[in-house]
């Protein structure tokens, strides 16, 4: 308590200039753009349609898997409860006012540099058009694909991020405050968050130039920050960390694993919404990556404790994914490969040393390999980008600024989020409680918040 | 009647069920059972966090005997299986007042043999 | 046994009239249609081979997992290999004679109305025109598809539809008994439902108007009814309903349910049989109900019980995503929102409330979902296809129609298909038998019908 | 040890002869080929993605689970991990050097019959000029496909080819020694086999007109070949066959035969490298063969030991989809049927009684399934290419030429790949050494060689 | 006090409990076991290979009762458990010195009622 | 010799057996068993299926010492297993006539020592 309280007080004058600036930017002035006539491609519309399942593969069941192994038993059905409930709870509130929040582009207009007042409200969040998707014809198209297709892309992208930070308050939190987080998180954080880095000319980040081509910031830090802050407001698990917790069925974490990887496709391939070069280097750089943290983790383990094991390789792949997850669009081969093994061996130092050294209770290390890996990832981006390093998208010269630039990506998304996140938990722990009993958590949360056994 | 618990090494069992059917045990009771003792146990390891695993399966075999197979069951226990390494495991005799078949209702050495 | 025979005096007549205007109308005169000349499409075709692997991705591990995990540990295996086997055998079917039963559209013609007798049987049920998929040239199409792609596609839903009805007889049916009963049933049953749904001008059902985008009537109240009718025939399991029978690996069941809603994407936006707006809307809605079905069951749970549970909200899914099927391609995103509240809460009801009320034991409660959610959707489709309401193909005034009709298909399917249903498992059953003996349930069907243990 | 070494005497002059003619072919002269200018289908590269995702996801989590489940629970994460840091292994080689050797097709000339000198080192491998994928431009194609497409796609091939091989000598091989048998075996095996037999105009298989659509003697064979070699080479499990080794998690097993089968549309519909007929009908091929093959091996079970396993219906499955992968671009759906039978029926002998007589324990039957699987596949595929027969590749009157054809291939494949294989496992065993400790093979490899346990 | 000790077969389990609680016992501890006796194992088969699988499941309960209660103890068991087939398992009685309650810390007969 | 028997609370295994080891007992084994007694059990339920669950998750300890260790064992694992709360186990004691150690053969107290 005395660390959260902490923390609230170290970032509360940050919230409120954020806060401030926002109430500011609703004055400024809306513009719009003008669009060219696109027609559907069935290529591109086939590999969307694809992408999209992919990526809700990814949650479920590929995110439930891996998480729901990790805990113990008595927990494992309260963890697989959570990721589907918010799969759907996350899908009504992007149909009823999430994707208008993040793809509304109205009354936007792009501006150079940090200048917040100018930029107005809709370059921080975005309106309110699409409320029930209103407007989101059947022949309506975006790029070459239906816009129903690339709603639900997007969709998928609200759901796993919220249910990555499940991985850090797993175990003990109640689940309605979970629901209520999920909404409110939604809300006030990815929402924007989205809205910032991928709605087009006149977004904060998108103005800026800062690199994320799949979710770097959006959803890797995003989920990142909100694990760090909820781990902490939460407090430890009972016992930790004194008593071992190991997992009670890592052939379900490997299991998961593999299909995140294998979903991973959709998600950073997906991203070029098209089947086209770009798809195919994500696609590239996604497989390469992962490998390289797959194997630098498993060889940071062989080194330090003289055995690799499953989980840390299964846990590098994933570091390994989160990383490439923004460079995806603008790496090449070897910069894949820098990417990788220094997502592996940071997130391996930041899962195990970091956070035994500082002791927080991230549960299933969701900040340790999202918010870590992530911001590996965002940084390298700005370097690899360089078409001398092998990438496609800045010159050499540049490195510098861009790095600068997605420094201040992850900085502001992770202030940003953090406090908001603070807030959200803050507010939910005074009013229903964050927390189950000190009895339900021993006898389990399969039970007493569901009523279920997961093993009979 | 007595008793005979005997806890040994996982491996062992069919060994050990094998003596025993050869020196004409009817029937014995199996239970996975976790032992501590003086073998050492292993160390696992899950993202750094190291985690002694002091409990080993064992397996644990209850028979029931008439008193005068005591001596020998126990030794064909013993032999069936002893590796000679740390661990092993141990026999415990104990009496029984009496013993039961359900299918039956007989009662006494009848019911075990 | 009373029930049984009760049921078969009932719809006898109605049987008896059936197998007469088949006959009838065996001797009306077939006419052909003409095509014109289409071309392949690599967009349309990525996403059907595409939708193909997902569709039978449903079945296996899908609905294998989600069904394996509901039964006692030591039956596990059974209904995985039922679903497995059912899977390969249907495969066979729809290659010898599956596919042209149902699509050969020789001797079709387009009439009004209801009138059998000029329809003639291929209104009914295909020729065998394609007998061994004989003139399925590898250069065929159908539409901008391979026609390959299409047999392959359409053989995957044969293969889903009997092993949705394995959930009612789960726990107690001879292995033999469910191969010959799937063999039988997908003949007499599936193959002529199909053919009056889908075959085009001169079916039963398209000429009607009855509105079935992805199978509503074909997949779900086709085996919702054969499921109500086997358990009923089949019996109770032992034990039943006093004793609890919970599942023994809710992680199993969980996990299965998140690969059928994914591949439920292949099912119903893989029904446009194209890359376009209509699959781009279908993925849409279908993702839109399922979620809102899932917060319906688990919210009349948590009002009801006090408690929401992982078995109910994956149920839920389920149910939401049966209802949409049929609605799919006709319903906007609103529309798909109602229509997933009505199928959680009524499925929600069907399979607690109105199963134990009726008392017969649908084991994996295969009618109370997809039954049940099947009607639920065929009728909401006749709403929600209303342009005024969200959805693309009717006019408002035509609304009470549509539902009529839509009621008229959900009817003659369930009556069809209950009663040859009945008549194939009175067969089985008084040939080889239906049920293993007693002590072989006790001792459960992996070992004495497969000899062989799940788990070790 | 004795049938090891005597294998190894046995070959030694084949292997020596290769060596030398390998070594002539070097000084042989190269030329350049002509590529014509095709442009990017978005089509084609939208199924190219989505089969290179569907290939992955048979080695993760697919083949992972369906060989974890079979082995005892204390060895399952070791099956585990070997697949999963095979993937990450096999990833890097193909992006350093892999993809080069395989498909640099610098100084290729066609050159008839087996005249290797003329054809020189190219026509057995692949050249340098990739080396770290240099040269591989985003904008570069391959055909109609972005080559990054084309190298992922082929990589995918590369990882699941060494991850089949596991099945022979799990629960007994060290960690270490399988990782460096996997690299040697790509570098030496892999890599010029696949050279050969795909890379063109001047590679030997290719040359010589042997029909391999998608990976009979690169994946199957050669892995069977492999897997014979290292189940002599490291030995039976301590106790086999006395002492009873029952999978110890069949649910585990048939969830991973069931994406397997789903993954497999990917290998071979894939293999056509575009969205068209060829994929389509090698789509409806694997299915039916697939089919046929599970439902001959139930059969034969029934017969022979009265009643059909599951363990049977799956592993019948994975015979089919082997064999009919040489097959699956030229033969049609009749075609498919028989070499589904066919491998049903032989591979049940190959795996039971075969195995049984001759003592060799392929711990989860790699050699009895993709060997013996990849065999029959490749001399039918010779016999039901013909036109007559349902295919599309040969005359009737070429039948036996094609027969000899194909088993020039899989004898060149089996002989080299054993003798090379037998190299590398016996450099290794003389040094680290094949297997762990007799009480670490007690103990069980998960503890022993990664410190962890599968289930707590 | 006594321990009752009863193997039977697993799907008898409630209706044991059933009898047990109607006869006013009110505490009892069970343990998944595998049996070996007279009953004959089923066949398994892998992939070929045939395993006689020798232990079957059973459950053991034990039941620590005060003298007195003994024999109405085990009738209700054999009464509840037995089908007549062979298999049905068996009833074991022995001494026990002395119980505790570790709630209360009471020993005694008082520490099981 | 004699044979203590706890049934505990499975959170408490860990904590019992430090306070074991501290007084210097060298062995013991653990059994997974489900306990039925004044505890409640909880509900489960499964699609409108209501499930008493009467068997909780206990943990069996057996630890077999030397008659003289008795009364320290006994009073260690009370206090190590107490929460106060009804579902805390008991601990039963019964003599055991004989012990042997497998590895060495060894009987008497010195095999459990
Ligand atoms: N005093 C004891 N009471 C009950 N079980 C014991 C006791 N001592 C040992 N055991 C059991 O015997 C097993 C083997 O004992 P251990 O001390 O490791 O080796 P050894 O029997 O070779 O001396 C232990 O794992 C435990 O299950
Ligand atoms: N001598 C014995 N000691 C311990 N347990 C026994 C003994 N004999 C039988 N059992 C247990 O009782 C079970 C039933 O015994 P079995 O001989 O199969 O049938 P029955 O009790 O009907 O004669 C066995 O599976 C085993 O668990
Ligand atoms: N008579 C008995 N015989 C054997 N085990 C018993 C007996 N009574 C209780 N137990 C075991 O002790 C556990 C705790 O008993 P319970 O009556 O629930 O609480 P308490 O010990 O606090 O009175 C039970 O779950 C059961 O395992």
């Amino acid at each position: 308590m005395i660390t959260t309280l902490h923390l609230g007080r170290k970032h509360a004058w940050l919230m409120a200039a954020m806060t401030i600036f926002i109430i500011a930017a609703m004055f400024s002035i809306p513009a719009w753009a003008q669009d060219e006539e696109p027609t559907l491609d069935t290529g591109d519309t086939a590999w969307m349609l694809t992408a999209t399942a992919l990526v809700l593969f990814m949650t479920i069941p590929g995110l439930s898997l891996f998480y729901g192994g990790l805990v113990n038993r008595k927990n494992v059905l309260s963890v697989l409860m959570q990721c589907f409930t918010i799969t759907a709870l996350m899908t009504l509130l992007w149909t009823i006012y999430g994707y208008s929040l993040a793809f509304d582009t109205t009354g936007m207009e792009k501006v150079d540099g940090y200048a917040f007042a100018e930029r107005g409200i809709h370059g921080y969040v975005g309106g309110l058009k699409y409320l029930f998707l209103r407007g989101v014809d059947k022949d309506a198209l975006t790029g070459t694909i239906p816009e129903s297709v690339f709603v639900t892309f997007q969709m998928t992208f609200a759901i796993i991020t919220p249910a990555l930070i499940v991985g850090a308050f797993a175990e003990r939190m109640k689940f309605s405050a979970v629901l209520i987080f999920s909404t409110l998180w939604f809300t006030f954080v990815y929402a924007p968050i989205c809205h910032m880095v991928w709605s087009g000319d006149g977004a904060l980040f998108w103005d800026l130039g800062i690199l994320d081509f799949a979710g770097g910031t959006v959803v890797h830090i995003n989920a990142g920050a909100a694990a760090l802050v909820a781990c902490l407001m939460v407090g430890k698990r009972r016992g930790y960390p004194e008593r071992p917790m190991p997992p009670h069925n890592l052939t379900m974490t490997v299991t998961g694993a593999g299909m995140l990887w294998v979903g991973w496709f959709g998600f950073n391939a997906g991203s070029a919404v098209a089947a086209d070069q770009n798809a195919g280097m994500a696609m590239l750089v996604t497989q390469i990556a992962t490998a390289a943290a797959t194997l630098a983790w498993t060889a940071a383990e062989w080194i330090k404790h003289g055995k690799p094991s499953v989980l840390g390789a299964v846990t590098g792949a994933v570091a390994g994914l989160v990383a490439i997850t923004p460079a995806s669009g603008t790496v090449g081969p070897m910069g894949a490969i820098v990417i990788g093994v220094a997502a592996g061996f940071i997130c391996f130092f930041a899962a195990t040393t970091l956070k035994r050294a500082l002791g927080y209770d991230d549960a299933l290390d969701a900040f340790g390999v999202h918010g870590v890996g992530g911001f590996v990832g965002a940084m390298l981006t700005g370097v690899f980008a360089a078409t001398n390093l092998g990438g496609f998208e800045i010159e050499a010269a540049d490195i510098g600024k861009q790095v600068w630039l997605q420094f201040v990506g992850c900085a502001v998304t992770f202030v940003y989020c953090g406090v908001v996140s603070f807030i959200i938990l803050k507010l939910i722990d005074l009013t229903i409680g964050l927390r189950v009993s000190e009895q339900d958590e021993i006898e389990g949360l399969d039970v007493t918040q569901h009523e279920e056994a997961g093993y009979i | 009647m007595r008793k005979i618990e005997a806890i040994i090494k996982p491996f062992k069992l069919e060994e050990v069920k094998e003596a025993l059917s050869s020196i004409g045990v009817q029937g014995l009771t199996v239970t996975e059972v976790k032992g501590f003792g003086r073998q050492k146990g292993h160390k696992e390891l899950y993202r750094g966090a190291e985690y002694v695993v002091e409990f080993l399966p064992k397996v644990k075999l209850e028979i029931v005997v008439s008193d005068d197979q005591q001596t020998q069951v126990v030794d064909a226990i013993v032999k069936a299986a002893s590796t000679g390494r740390i661990g092993d495991g141990k026999v415990f005799v104990s009496a029984i007042e009496d013993a039961v078949r359900i299918r039956t209702g007989e009662s006494g050495d009848v019911a075990i043999s």
